[in-house]
């Protein structure tokens, strides 16, 4: 483990929840994230990836165990792109993503030269007048992540972000990423179905294994940063994803033989 | 309405008008003509009032409007005011202009009808208004009954598009809409004339303002009675009030009621003849009342007494 | 290559994922709860406002009367008014249940073509905006010898624009994407409309009742001021009307409560139809969870 | 390695991607458009349909009125029914207003807390079922020599529930996710309302003021009918009432022409606005466009 | 090109489409697909893409040019995966996967075993009565993929099915999907932004170019069927990769350029 109980900005302590309906979707899940880090989980579909990302943001509650952080305030100050995008249909592009500035009272006009750099940032200048439904898919998604991009919040949540996108806008966006997130140091929790990118980015890679959802393995990615585009191509860098795609796989049968 | 200052009403001076709102049990009609003419002709003004009349309505209720002090005084009906009584209102008749109720029953033309009797058995358009009124005694006297009831919403057409019903009226309206509308003479029973004796557009006010201030009472009695005369004599001021009220009046339907009013006795017959106009007798509610215990409006051991005062009435205008 | 790797024990096997039973409470234990004793707390508290408003300010009952009074009343009359609200209900459900089918089938009819909607719905306000006073006679006559009938024609009128308003929003409100989905696969007019818009309106015509039920009640109220006969038939208008002839005003009072009380009652059992069909799935109907 | 492959010409350079200007149509292209014919050629069919049943059966005039008849009645009586017209319209929109505003704070306020909805809802039902004519007297009382102001009252009772029921209805209705968001975001009560709720209450609450608008100006003839006026400031109601009294019945009916007119008028307006106000994202407002 | 004008199912010639607003989606797009062929569309996000489908769909009208199909009754006969999963939210998993045979009336025992056949393909066995809401993202998407499977359509639509599954789930239904293809012989228009899927998958890729969308290169991809996991791993399969990649790059730059 990398975080220690004295370095980090939240712990799941056998954290379990079970829907209202019966369904286990998460198992004594035990997950320390330090200041900073970026970590990010992979599973099988529907092995309680975003159920873990809606605890931590505390949209809704554990049904056993408990989430603690280290200072409480923290726990206010979170951005959360949804695996949907999520986007206010009423409202355009620009008003949709310079919302959280909006909710937290900046002035008007430092919150449109804010907003309008993300929007450039994700491909969407020219579009800050369209409603989401003359998007495609992979723009509305962009928009979502325009919006969570525009504050600057300790912890950034973000459940599948680029799997609507083309790999260039995906790769393009991955080092976007990465770049903010070393020149703000947030802390990151990124759920992704790409282990490529989950090793890319991540200092640390959780794989889950479903039926009843629970963290199997941890993997630390224990690359420098910057990374760039040769990291991507490096014998480490391959070594890194068979590890987790291995630990994927006996997560997968592990679940298959219960 | 506001209650009068009693201070101000012993000694009334040109300028300190007590103000007094009176509530109809319509719009503005020649069965109203007389407080109408009392208004326009200053009659009230000499008696030290500043009456404002309020039309009534089809579904407006005068009795919680008095008791309200919304209005001062109210065109009762003899019924209504026992009613009072027996649940304890405190609401008093201080005087009766009709002498005869100008409630109608309306049949066609050769149909053979020729009095009440007649119409047993037969639809009838009545209004809901009548069942505790001159329904009940229908039944009891001529043993009408309950399936033969229509709901009547005030408007003749339906009377004129079948032969064999009847209906309701009021003794200077709705005959002539028929002879107008359907271009005959209609067959018109006078309920008054076969022995329905209520007092009908009387004058009603809380017991308070009777007990307080018998002076203002007085006072808009003798007004409304010589409003009264003066109407039967000349209407004309009286009339343009009416139809500044309710444009819809028309001249004709005026004349035609004023015509009605006095060929059939309303204001002037029986008592009146003598006493004039606003009379009422002990006798004639004892009467009433006991004959409508009969038919079982109401209870037999209501203080019937309450609900009337020969108080100021019968005297000599002042 | 990965230095180090920290796996999780595995867990112990369990044997399906969907497991754990959300225990259903019992009928009394509903009955019990929170959301049951709040509105009949806030009810009690109202009344008890009101008795003392009418104490404090000693407003004689015949303008307005206590609820301990009107009780009272209503206890004393019960026999007759018992009758006359069974009646008025009669009104009410026929009306509302003619409403319901009349008012779903002509929105269903304005979503079959936009041409038919823009052609038609505004006449569909008429009906709505027609002082049923006006109109009664005719009615009457139409229906001639059948008090009943005409009672619930004029209940009707008042009932009906609310549905096929909210219904006629509501199929017009499918999901494009659905839409196409259907149009993909070739459904026809009557599969579009039974799988996709009706359950689509569903929530809207659901709104639709809400409003309508309290319509048709108070539809058959005026109904019976316009066009009742009274008599033995007499539903509660009637005895509204007679009480208010023969100034029994708290007898008024227990009659107007009486149709409040069939409105709330008519309100609540909608409410509890609602929810329940769209408990599934409908955001107005399921508890945020996550 | 790839064997053959086919590149598309280079296209030549377009400046920006969105140019193309969609055509606006003029304010009297729009006004002879098929939108606006439909209806109107449907309400002529309705009015010659009308005529001729009439004229076959030959009912009078005093019974149903063909609308040549009307019309006519209608002109010759412009003088007195128009400023009747201009007063019931008075307290149609006054009481309208009264409902949207009190509707919307009433259903705001139900939206903040499941327990203050669960516990005032069904009396908001209340003010729906209880027949106007029962409570005038009181609220002319209360109103002492304000009459307007009484007419306004009745009139706004009965168009207050639809828009409580379909905005509470509509506020409650917000998608999941959305509200998820706004949790995260730490929205206050305030923002969550105003930039959240609101806006996905809109269709239902434009819906419902469909529905209101209808019922203020039905409101306000039956308010007159019970709070009785005449004279100078007397509305449509009296003129109908006093019509009928004098069997005029196809003045009657030009009274009803108007008020339906005005209904009709009232409705297309709402309609209007509910399409500009939705016409950027609501399924019930856009054409399905692929 | 694959396909001569004697042996297809349908073309695309000229077609442009312009939405309402004015954004040009597509512009002179000529594509001709032979009957029982894979073709896999790449391209940047919002280029395009679905809007084809959807015109080959025909939900909506080309604003320019035609699709001309040889035989029009098979443009009745289709199947499609949208991009977002589409499902019915008052419906359940089983009655939102067997709608398909519902509206073209087979009988209920049939529907119904067909419809469970397919959910346990797409591994949702034990979900059939849970309701989309209850669904974790990935489970939604496979629910809209069981749709699509329900039937035996002539044509097959899939817009991104499977970008928000994990790896492993992805390439079972990669081999389930070309297995079923084989079988029955349907023409499959794939749009994906894994260049790695469209390699594996099909047998021609097309690459699309942004702002205005539009058609930019054809790659076939010779490599013959069944193709099993060791394709996946050949010189042969990273070449084709490799040549799409870089298709897709000259096509953004000359986006970019424009
Ligand atoms: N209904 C619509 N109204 C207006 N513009 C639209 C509409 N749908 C799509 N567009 C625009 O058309 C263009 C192409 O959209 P399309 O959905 O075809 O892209 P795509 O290639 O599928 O992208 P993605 O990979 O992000 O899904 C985009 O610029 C989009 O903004
Ligand atoms: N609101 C809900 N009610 C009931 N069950 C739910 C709900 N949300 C999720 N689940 C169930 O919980 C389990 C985990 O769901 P979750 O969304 O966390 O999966 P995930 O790991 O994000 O999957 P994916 O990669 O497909 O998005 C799933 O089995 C799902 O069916
Ligand atoms: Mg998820
Ligand atoms: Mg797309």
């Amino acid at each position: 483990m990398i975080s220690t109980t004295s370095n980090r900005v939240l712990e799941l302590q056998q954290v379990g929840k079970v829907y209202r309906n019966g369904t286990i979707a998460l198992q004594d899940a035990n997950l320390a994230i330090a200041p900073g880090e970026f970590v990010s989980l992979v599973g099988a579909s529907g092995c309680g990836k975003s159920t873990i990302l809606r605890l931590i943001a505390g949209l809704g509650q554990p049904s056993t165990g408990n989430i603690h952080w280290d200072r409480p305030e923290q726990a206010q100050d979170l951005a959360f792109v949804f695996q949907d995008a999520a986007l206010m249909p009423w409202a355009t592009v620009l008003d949709n993503v310079r919302l959280p500035l909006t909710l937290n009272k900046t002035k008007p006009n430092q919150a449109r030269a804010t907003a309008q750099d993300v929007i450039n940032l994700v491909g969407l200048a020219g579009f800050e007048s369209a409603y989401p439904r003359e998007l495609s898919g992979g723009m509305r998604m962009r928009v979502s992540i325009a919006r969570s991009l525009v504050t600057t919040p300790q912890v950034l949540l973000m459940d599948e972000p680029f799997g609507a996108l083309d790999e260039m806008t995906r790769s393009k966006l991955n080092s976007d990423l990465l770049h903010l997130w070393q020149q703000k140091r947030w802390t990151v929790v990124f759920v992704t179905h790409n282990i490529y990118e989950a090793v890319y980015l991540s200092q640390r890679v959780v794989v889950m294994a479903p039926r009843p959802g629970r963290i199997h393995a941890e993997i630390p990615i224990d690359a420098p940063y910057p990374r760039d585009e040769d990291f991507r191509t490096s014998p480490e860098y391959i070594n890194h994803c068979r590890a987790v795609a291995a630990q994927l796989h006996t997560a997968m049968q592990d679940a298959e033989s219960l | 309405g506001q209650s009068p200052d009693p201070a101000a009403s012993d000694a009334p001076t040109a300028k300190t008008l007590d103000q007094v709102t009176y509530g109809t049990n319509w719009y503005a009609q020649a069965e109203h003509g007389g407080f109408y003419q009392a208004v326009a002709t200053g009659i009230y003004e000499e008696h030290g009032l500043d009456v404002t009349i309020q039309m009534g309505g089809p579904q407006t209720n005068g009795t919680q409007l008095l008791m309200s002090g919304t209005l001062d005084f109210f065109m009762g009906y003899a019924t209504d005011v026992i009613k009072g009584v027996e649940e304890g209102i405190p609401k008093i008749t201080v005087a009766a202009m009709f002498q005869k109720d100008p409630q109608v029953l309306i049949a066609h033309p050769d149909q053979g009808i020729e009095s009440l009797a007649d119409l047993k058995g037969r639809p009838i358009y009545v209004s809901a208004a009548a069942n505790n009124t001159y329904w009940p005694f229908l039944k009891s006297k001529y043993g009408f009954t309950d399936d033969q009831k229509r709901p009547y919403n005030f408007t003749v057409g339906p009377f004129l598009a079948d032969k064999n019903v009847a209906q309701q009226g009021y003794l200077s309206s709705e005959p002539l809409k028929i002879e107008q509308e359907g271009g005959f003479e209609p067959v018109v029973l006078l309920l008054a004339d076969s022995g329905y004796n209520p007092y009908a557009t009387t004058i009603e006010t809380r017991r308070e303002i009777v007990e307080s201030n018998p002076d203002l009472v007085q006072r808009f009695v003798d007004a409304s009675i010589k409003g009264w005369y003066s109407y039967l004599e000349n209407p004309e001021p009286g009339n343009a009030l009416i139809q500044e009220a309710n444009p819809e009046m028309s001249s004709e339907q005026i004349a035609y009621g004023i015509a009605k009013l006095k060929e059939h006795g309303i204001l002037l017959s029986g008592d009146a003849l003598e006493q004039g106009i606003g009379v009422m007798t002990a006798e004639r509610w004892q009467d009433f009342f006991e004959f409508m215990v009969g038919a079982g409006v109401f209870k037999a051991d209501t203080d019937y007494t309450q609900a009337f005062t020969l108080d100021f009435i019968g005297k000599p205008l002042g | 290559m990965p230095t180090s790797q920290k796996t999780a024990p595995r867990p112990t096997p369990t044997p399906a994922p969907r497991l754990m039973q959300t225990s259903d409470p019992t009928a009394w234990q509903r009955l019990r709860s929170p959301e049951v004793l709040a509105p009949i707390v806030v009810g009690i508290c109202i009344l008890v406002a009101w008795e003392l408003f009418v104490r404090i300010t000693g407003l004689p009952p015949y303008l307005l009367p206590g609820p301990l009074l009107v009780l009272k009343t209503l206890g004393e009359e019960w026999n007759t008014l018992l009758p006359s609200l069974l009646i008025t209900l009669q009104i009410t459900i026929c009306a509302f249940l003619a409403a319901v089918v009349s008012g779903l089938f002509i929105a269903v009819l304005f979503s079959q073509s936009k041409w038919i909607e823009r052609s038609f719905f505004p006449y569909a306000v008429i009906l709505q905006t027609t002082p049923i006073a006006a109109i009664a006679p005719l009615i009457i006559m139409w229906m001639r010898n059948n008090t009943f009938g005409a009672l619930v024609v004029c209940a009707w009128i008042v009932a009906f624009f609310p549905i096929v308003s909210n219904t006629t929003l509501g199929l017009n409100s499918v999901d494009h994407n659905l839409a196409n989905l259907f149009k993909l696969y070739n459904a026809s007019r009557w599969q579009t409309l039974w799988y996709l818009r009706l359950p689509s309106a569903l929530p809207y015509f659901l709104g639709g009742l809400k409003i309508s039920g309290g319509l048709s009640l108070i539809g058959a109220v005026v109904a019976e001021f316009v066009a009742g006969t009274g008599g033995a038939k007499a539903g509660l208008a009637y005895q509204i009307l007679m009480s208010s002839y023969n100034l029994q005003i708290p007898r008024m009072f227990a009659a107007l409560l009486l149709i409040t009380l069939s409105g709330v009652g008519i309100f609540v059992l909608l409410t509890i139809l609602s929810n329940t069909l769209l408990k599934h799935w409908h955001e107005s109907a399921i508890k945020l969870e996550n």
